[in-house]
């Protein structure tokens, strides 16, 4: 069998399922985001905020869950999440298993690690604010959600974005650990494919290029929004 | 509770008891034996892969409601979880590189029939120890052959377990284990994929050492669906359909 | 909780941390070697060797750890040509696989933090090296790598960190280190949940004692950047006289 | 004829922690006012003219512009405002322009001047970029609206943020040191659009070191020493032969 | 009796892309002789500097240092040194300091001046803490020994770094703008060690722009304009009546 047949879309090639991967390991990575994004926003409160329990458990969890290994993570949700969910149905009556499906499980695993890191992204980056910015907006009569929508998470988004870019691509890596919960993603793919097909070194490779064309495409967009968002801060000349 | 559909898992990479065609759907011994007893019983059935060294904790998470991926049933698994009546009940077996000079050892080619209490086999089984000291054996992790090995075997040669049969074949053929221990069929059927000639060496154990044979694990919990399985089984042994699909994937016959 | 298992379980687990250990160490230590060697490509003058050390940066940052892991164990191992080159006795270990695989990929990590760390280099203090008469290795082992490791160690420790949290991969190619063994634990007892969390204890204990180390040796290297030595303190020991 | 009170503030006292700044110091501001507070560094300038606004909440005293007062009320033993909805109000009454310009750095010039008109006042936004392109024009950069504010220079970025003061349509505009921060070069430009403001009428305490600025352009000097109103007058008088030594002091070689 | 010739610089020449900076400058330096280098900004006194001791590679010339010639090759088609062994041992025999200080800011004030004799001359280390000692005595700053650069005001940093250059025994000093950097009041501080070094008989080359060191304290003036030396002679006749009008104009004020 040729390396084309095998890698080709046709009834005995892999293409299609390496596709459906490429597409499962861009999900998974895009969800953990969303999720990430969530976790790290109240993290950031949480470590800049003035109380003090507040600020050990936002230390806490970072620590936790940069200090672990994604694995361990990952198998934890996993299971321990499936139990988690089911002791909740279990309180609102609900007989059985409220099982977490495994593109869930390691979206959240994923999403866990990632908002510790978004955590610190966002910290760094309304550190970054000027205050005498936040205090003009308050001196023209905006009241605190208008500061907070229309000044503060512009910024904090502006700044945070190539810290977010890191995030983004490690979480991209992560995602090919969620293979061990079942999940076809790329990485999965790619070993029950080298083998089926006895072609490791083949699908292995396969599975390290599309990776690599995640993280370069990615990496490229996020360079390109960087460029737009940056224009306010690049000492060059304005648009219009 | 009423059972209309009901999710199967195996590995999807044991071939000839299960494996995974390249657009993505679960073929072999047992998807197709599923298909029958689903078929059977009148409820849906959805077969998904999963790792095998996690199925027993997944099960009981909840993460799907029957393995059928070649496991044996034993006593040890059984405080866990559940099984179905057997059906299939096979030997298991080393193999090694026919070139190699661990090719061949005494008992080769015959079947020994041992009990839970490892008794039956005792010259056999000393015959391989020696045969064997200082070598490296390869085994699934999680399995009742690891339990054997590292029981029977552990004190005089390196054990190393690997997550899935596949990358243990893998590992035989370039020579970094000498030995594999494994079922006997899968092995078989191992050997005309391999890229190196590779057969068995000393006899098959057979017997109930390894369990009364393979059965569908289920949780404790689901005793309505255990009794489906096992009359749907019944079923499938009667009228010689296991006994079909086992000489059309195993080419010998599997039946208990 | 049932604290004798969770007790017999961290035992158990302990006694990999040593595997677990040695993977780190021999893999740090190669990586950074590695790093060096990539980083004088990268920044040097020749434009092959330049170009060398970008793509390989690029493809070992850009791709997962795992995936770099089983194409070195099991795809390297594939080809009978590798089988029988001298190279072999090594790749024919899983331990030294996952080394070499950990190795690899912090290297390309490495090297990026260290070129960043170069870049804090002020060319004017090599300006002044040079005007005394001081040149190649000599140059760089007094001047430049200093200056540049102590501005690169902050970004080092998280690399440090994640490597600790990497040799768990080395479970999947057969390496029985800490995670690899709580597997097998695991598929004895079915116990998840304790044995991973047991797990998870053992190396947060280790990074946190590797941070503190990192954290002791950044205080050592920066005493330029704190405040000068208060005046009511004599000043700094004058060194032993003594053989150079 | 007394033209209409703008802005009285009575008895005004703040302390940071055991260090009183402010100590009870009084003004009042009639359309048209334009009142230079002069005073050595650390006097309590600053801290006077965010206290009228409530960036800083005094401790005591009342501030009342165009007739409404601001009620405070105490809340843990603090002083506060008893509605923010009232501070925010009486905010986009009073315009501020900071020594640091404190332009918002993601918008560009033109979003920096309506965004107050718009999202504050919700004012329909073809009339507010219509307003605020007149007022970037009275500033003298109307072909920066689309720029960013970091690639403005200081003098620019300054009138930047007077227009966007103005574009709240204030009652009162604070400035507090506006040219302090800019080159001598550029001080000139903003100084400029300053005294057009003044001529046009409208009410200004501005905090300044400018003492041309204090001298010809406004109608009233006050000094701050010791956290008080230490001399109070026209400038005519202050700048005058019959200055307090304190003052003549303050205003050194400027006053000889 | 002529003193033996320390330095010689001859027929240098230097292009920077398109710009020529330096279009043949010689000049020679006898034992004690304290030499001026003074010009216009941009003039190539720096770049001058610079060739002498090949941080920066002339395009042309020579430079002897006691006698030993440095050796030049063309590869393709630049000059370089031929041996940087060479280069290494004469850069050694002439100490530099810099504007900018450039202290290793790695270092304690004491490393920084042992460094040099121990890693490049390998002169044992008890001998080069004694050396360093006596010279941070002599430059006056022996209390600052144990610190680093950063805890140091900017005239204790140059005379560090004017120890740092004496502690590899040079045989001429280069300084190029020694002050220029610094408060007019920390200014006096390194005039007066390079005075005293003057005094004690070193032979020095100095880039400066302090008129009065020139006039003062070096035997030998040279001016530079437009890549050549315009004119050359001892202060008095430079500074004197007779000075050419070019350099008149140079002095301005100061030659009046
Ligand atoms: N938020 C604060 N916390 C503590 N002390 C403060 C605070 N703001 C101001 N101060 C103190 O109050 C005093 C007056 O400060 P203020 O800024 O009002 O002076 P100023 O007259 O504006 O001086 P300058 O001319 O330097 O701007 C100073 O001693 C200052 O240190
Ligand atoms: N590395 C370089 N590359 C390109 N041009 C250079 C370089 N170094 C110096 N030049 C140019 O050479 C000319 C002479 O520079 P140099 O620094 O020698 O002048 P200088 O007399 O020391 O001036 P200054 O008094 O300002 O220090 C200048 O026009 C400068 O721009
Ligand atoms: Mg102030
Ligand atoms: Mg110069």
């Amino acid at each position: 069998m040729s390396i084309l047949t095998i890698l080709g879309f046709g009834p005995t090639g892999w293409g299609g399922l390496l596709l459906v991967a490429l597409l499962t390991t861009l999900a998974v990575t895009l969800v953990s985001l969303v999720i990430g994004a969530v976790i790290g926003t109240a993290l950031a409160a949480a470590k800049l905020s003035g109380s003090r329990l507040l600020r050990l458990l936002g230390g806490t969890y970072s620590t936790v869950f940069r200090g672990v290994p994604e694995l361990l993570v990952i198998y934890l949700v996993y299971f321990g999440g499936s139990s988690a969910v089911t002791a909740i149905g279990g309180a609102f009556g609900y007989e059985g298993f409220l099982g977490l499906p495994s593109f869930l499980a390691g979206a959240l695993a994923v999403g866990l690690i990632s908002g510790a890191y978004q955590g610190e992204v966002y910290r760094g980056a309304f550190l970054a604010i000027v205050p005498g910015e936040i205090e003009a907006a308050r001196a023209i009569g905006m009241n605190k959600a208008m500061r907070l929508r229309r000044i503060l998470v512009p910024q904090v988004l502006r700044f945070a974005l190539p810290g977010l870019g890191n995030v983004w691509q490690l979480s991209l890596k992560d995602s090919a650990l969620v293979s061990v919960t079942g999940l076809a993603e790329i990485m999965r793919t790619s070993q029950v494919a080298a083998g089926s097909t006895r072609q490791y070194f083949l699908f292995y490779i396969v599975g390290g290029v599309l990776f690599l064309l995640l993280t370069s495409v990615s990496g490229q967009i996020f360079e390109a929004a960087e460029k737009r968002t940056g224009r306010s801060l690049a000492a060059g000349i304005g648009r219009n | 509770k009423e059972w209309k559909t009901v999710t199967i898992t195996l590995e999807g990479a044991y071939a000839p008891w299960n494996l995974t065609n390249p657009d993505g759907t679960l073929g072999g011994f047992e998807p197709e034996l599923a298909a029958y007893l689903c078929e059977h019983m009148k409820v849906e059935c959805k077969l998904v892969a999963s790792d095998w060294d996690s199925m027993i904790t997944s099960l009981n998470a909840g993460k799907f409601d029957v393995i059928m991926d070649a496991m044996s049933i034993t006593e040890e698994r059984q405080k866990i979880i559940d099984f179905s009546v057997p059906y299939a009940h096979t030997h298991a077996a080393f193999a090694t590189l026919n070139d190699s000079d661990l090719a061949g050892v005494e008992g080769t080619g015959t079947v020994v029939k041992m009990l839970p209490d490892y008794s039956g086999a005792d010259a056999q089984i000393e015959a391989m120890r020696k045969a064997f000291e200082g070598k490296t054996i390869g085994i699934q992790a999680a399995t009742v052959y690891a339990k054997f090995i590292y029981d029977k075997f552990g004190d005089i040669a390196t054990v190393r377990e690997f997550k899935t049969g596949a990358k243990r074949d893998l590992d035989l053929e370039s020579g970094r284990i000498d030995l594999a221990f494994d079922d006997a069929v899968y092995l078989k059927a191992a050997f005309e994929k391999a890229g190196a000639p590779m057969g068995f060496t000393g006899p098959e154990i057979g017997g109930t050492i390894f369990g009364i044979g393979e059965g569908l694990g289920l949780r404790k919990a689901d005793t309505d669906l255990k009794a489906m399985f096992d009359k749907a089984i019944e079923a499938a042994l009667a009228d010689g359909t296991v006994a079909t699909l086992s000489q059309k994937w195993f080419k010998t016959d599997v039946t208990p | 909780m049932d604290i004798p298992f969770l007790l017999s379980t961290l035992q158990t687990l302990l006694a990999a941390l040593p595997t677990t250990l040695a993977l780190f160490f021999s893999s740090i230590s190669l990586g950074f070697l590695l790093a060096l060697g990539l980083v004088w490509m990268r920044v040097g003058q020749n434009r092959f060797l330049r170009g060398f050390a970008r793509s390989y940066i690029f493809v070992f940052r850009g791709s997962p750890l795992l995936i770099q892991m089983f194409l070195v164990y099991y795809g390297l191992g594939q080809f009978g040509v590798m089988r029988q080159s001298f190279v072999w006795p090594v790749l024919r270990e899983p331990f030294a696989c996952a080394v070499l695989s950990l190795a690899l990929c912090t290297a390309g990590y490495t090297a990026e933090i260290f070129r960043s760390g170069l870049r804090a280099v002020s060319p004017r203090e090599v300006e002044a090296a040079r005007a005394i008469g001081m040149s190649g290795q000599l140059l760089v082992r007094r001047i430049i790598a200093p200056i540049a490791f102590r501005h690169a160690l902050p970004a080092y420790s998280t690399e440090i960190v994640l490597m600790v949290k990497s040799t768990a991969l080395a479970s999947l190619v057969t390496v029985s280190e800490v995670t690899g063994v709580a597997q097998r634990l695991i598929s004895q007892t079915y116990r998840t949940m304790e044995v991973f969390l047991c797990a998870a204890l053992i190396y947060l204990a280790l990074n946190f004692i590797l941070l503190q180390l990192v954290a002791l040796l950044e205080r050592r290297l920066s005493a330029h950047r704190r405040g000068p030595p208060s005046p009511g303190l004599p000043s700094l020991p004058v060194p032993e006289a003594g053989p150079a | 004829m007394t033209r209409p009170l703008r802005l009285s503030v009575q008895g005004i006292r703040k302390s940071f922690g055991g260090l009183e700044v402010l100590k009870g110091i009084s003004l009042d501001a009639r359309d048209g006012d334009v009142i230079s507070i002069l005073g050595a560094s650390g006097s309590g300038k600053s801290t006077f003219l965010r206290c009228i606004n409530l960036l800083e909440t005094p401790d005591a005293g009342t501030v009342t512009v165009d007739g409404e007062t601001i009620e405070m009320t105490v809340k843990r033993g603090h002083a506060v405002a008893r509605s923010q909805a009232q501070v925010d109000r009486i905010r986009s009454e009073l315009g501020m322009v900071f020594q640091s310009f404190n332009l918002w750095s993601h918008m560009t010039i033109l979003d920096n001047v309506i965004e107050g008109p718009m999202r504050v006042l919700k004012r329909p936004r073809a009339e507010c970029v219509a307003e605020a392109e007149a007022l970037l024009e009275k500033v003298g950069i109307s072909d920066k609206r689309g720029h960013f504010p970091a690639h403005l220079s200081g003098g620019q970025q300054q009138r930047a943020a007077i227009a966007r003061a103005l574009a709240m349509r204030p009652k009162v505009m604070l400035f507090d040191e506006p040219t302090s921060a800019l080159d001598p070069e550029l001080v000139g430009e903003v100084l400029r659009v300053m005294r057009a403001l003044a001529e046009e009428g409208m009410t200004m305490l501005v905090v300044t070191h400018e003492m041309s600025f204090a001298r010809d352009v406004s109608n009233r000097v006050v000094f701050l020493d010791k956290g008080l109103v230490a001399q109070e007058g026209v400038p005519a008088e202050m700048f005058g032969a019959g200055a307090e030594p304190r003052f003549r002091q303050f205003i050194g070689h400027f006053g000889a």
